[in-house]
């Protein structure tokens, strides 16, 4: 199983704040997830996913690249960060 | 890495003390000769909107995990004795505390870098998001670009 | 010079509650989203001395004058809102409080910044003297020769 | 008149926490007063009034050569300051 997490403005613009996927049972990359949402959710989650500022984090650490995923793994898309 | 024993990471809706926060980071053994310490508020208007409400959002795990994994960093590069962070969440209004963090150390130096350098970390990397609320409707707060090249400094 | 409109100076012998001290710097206004605070303590050793009475004179006037004028110093660099200063005199302990420097502004890097400059400017240009009592006798405190480097950074 | 104060390890030195001198009538500087000070108390206010790392300051303000004094000015001697 996947969880995958949307956070603040990524969060209303696909007003889903999270799902649950079946762990595919063979390997599976970030990106491939990420085209894999794209595809089931169509065009208006590919406009919000592929934002050039969006930040991606496995596991509550932030990656900038493409990752291997594994059963289990937390994945979250969310903007830039304004705390404080 | 350094694990700092005495620190705290908290992120929750109530209000805070901060004279209370402030004795949690004296151990009794009288080796600290210096606190510093930031609260950050919400203010009336930014970038000239009549802010009503601010919302705050955030993402429950990482960002404790973060905040005390900036706290460790801040160990590493000075010699802290205690430190402590508080953010709180939800619906606040201005003038309501929004973040506190204090550091205690034997010299103001450690305990003054130490606080900035977690705050510029607070602002740039840790989970939190801000919606403002008022006469304008609502709008997520964006990046400020100042913000931005303060934390690359450290 | 700029005159820091919200700011005052405290030489006294009582302890201060620094809960109090940080809402005395805000106007009620909401515009403050910053304020930093720094807490200089008595340190149970020194250099390795056991200290068990700090001994604190100063010169009445001049360093209450003297720190409003490194206050204002600060407003005319950074944009404050207000900014407040207490030093304690007479005889202290281990653990005590001895000075509690308070600055607001809008953002937090007016507010560090001053903060820390007037501790700086305090530490070595105001007219402040510790003794320090302990096993050892008594001795006066000598200038950190790192205070005087830190205040000419500025 | 002029007022005179001595503060922390000076004053203890001194054992004198400050003294009241009549104006001269005539013009004085802060290192003829000094001097003044050397000759009427003697050596050993010589010693500690002639330390190289003394601080003067006039009306409150720290000067750092010769000044000219004024009737009613305040005159004060202190070591180094130690306070925050």
């Amino acid at each position: 199983m996947l969880k995958i997490l949307f956070f603040a403005r990524i969060r209303e613009e696909l007003s889903c704040s999270g799902l649950e996927l079946q762990w595919p049972g063979s390997r599976l990359d970030l990106y491939a997830l990420q085209e894999q949402l794209c595809v089931e959710y169509g065009e208006s989650w590919r406009n919000v996913l592929t934002q050039e500022n969006m930040i991606r984090a496995v596991n509550q650490q932030v990656v900038t690249d493409n990752c291997e995923l594994n059963d289990g793994d937390e994945i979250a898309f969310f903007p830039p960060v304004t705390g404080g | 890495m350094a694990m700092l024993e005495n620190s705290s990471v908290t992120v929750h809706e109530a209000d805070f003390d901060v004279a209370g926060l402030q004795r949690g980071l004296l151990s009794g053994l009288s080796e600290e000769g210096a606190i510093a310490t930031f609260t950050g508020y919400v203010r009336r208007a930014n970038d000239d909107r009549r802010v009503s409400t601010l919302e705050l959002e955030h993402y429950p795990g990482m960002t404790e995990g973060s905040i005390k994994a900036i706290i460790d960093q801040a160990a590493d590069r000075w010699p802290l004795l205690a430190a402590s962070a508080v953010h709180r969440v939800g619906r606040l209004s201005p003038g309501d505390q929004i973040v506190w963090v204090g550091v205690a150390s034997a010299h103001r130096e450690a305990a003054f870098s130490a606080c900035e350098f977690i705050m510029d970390y607070l602002k740039t990397r840790a989970p939190f998001w801000k919606k403002e609320l008022g006469p304008f409707g609502e709008i997520w707060v964006s990046v400020r670009q100042d913000d931005e090249s303060r934390a690359a400094r450290w």
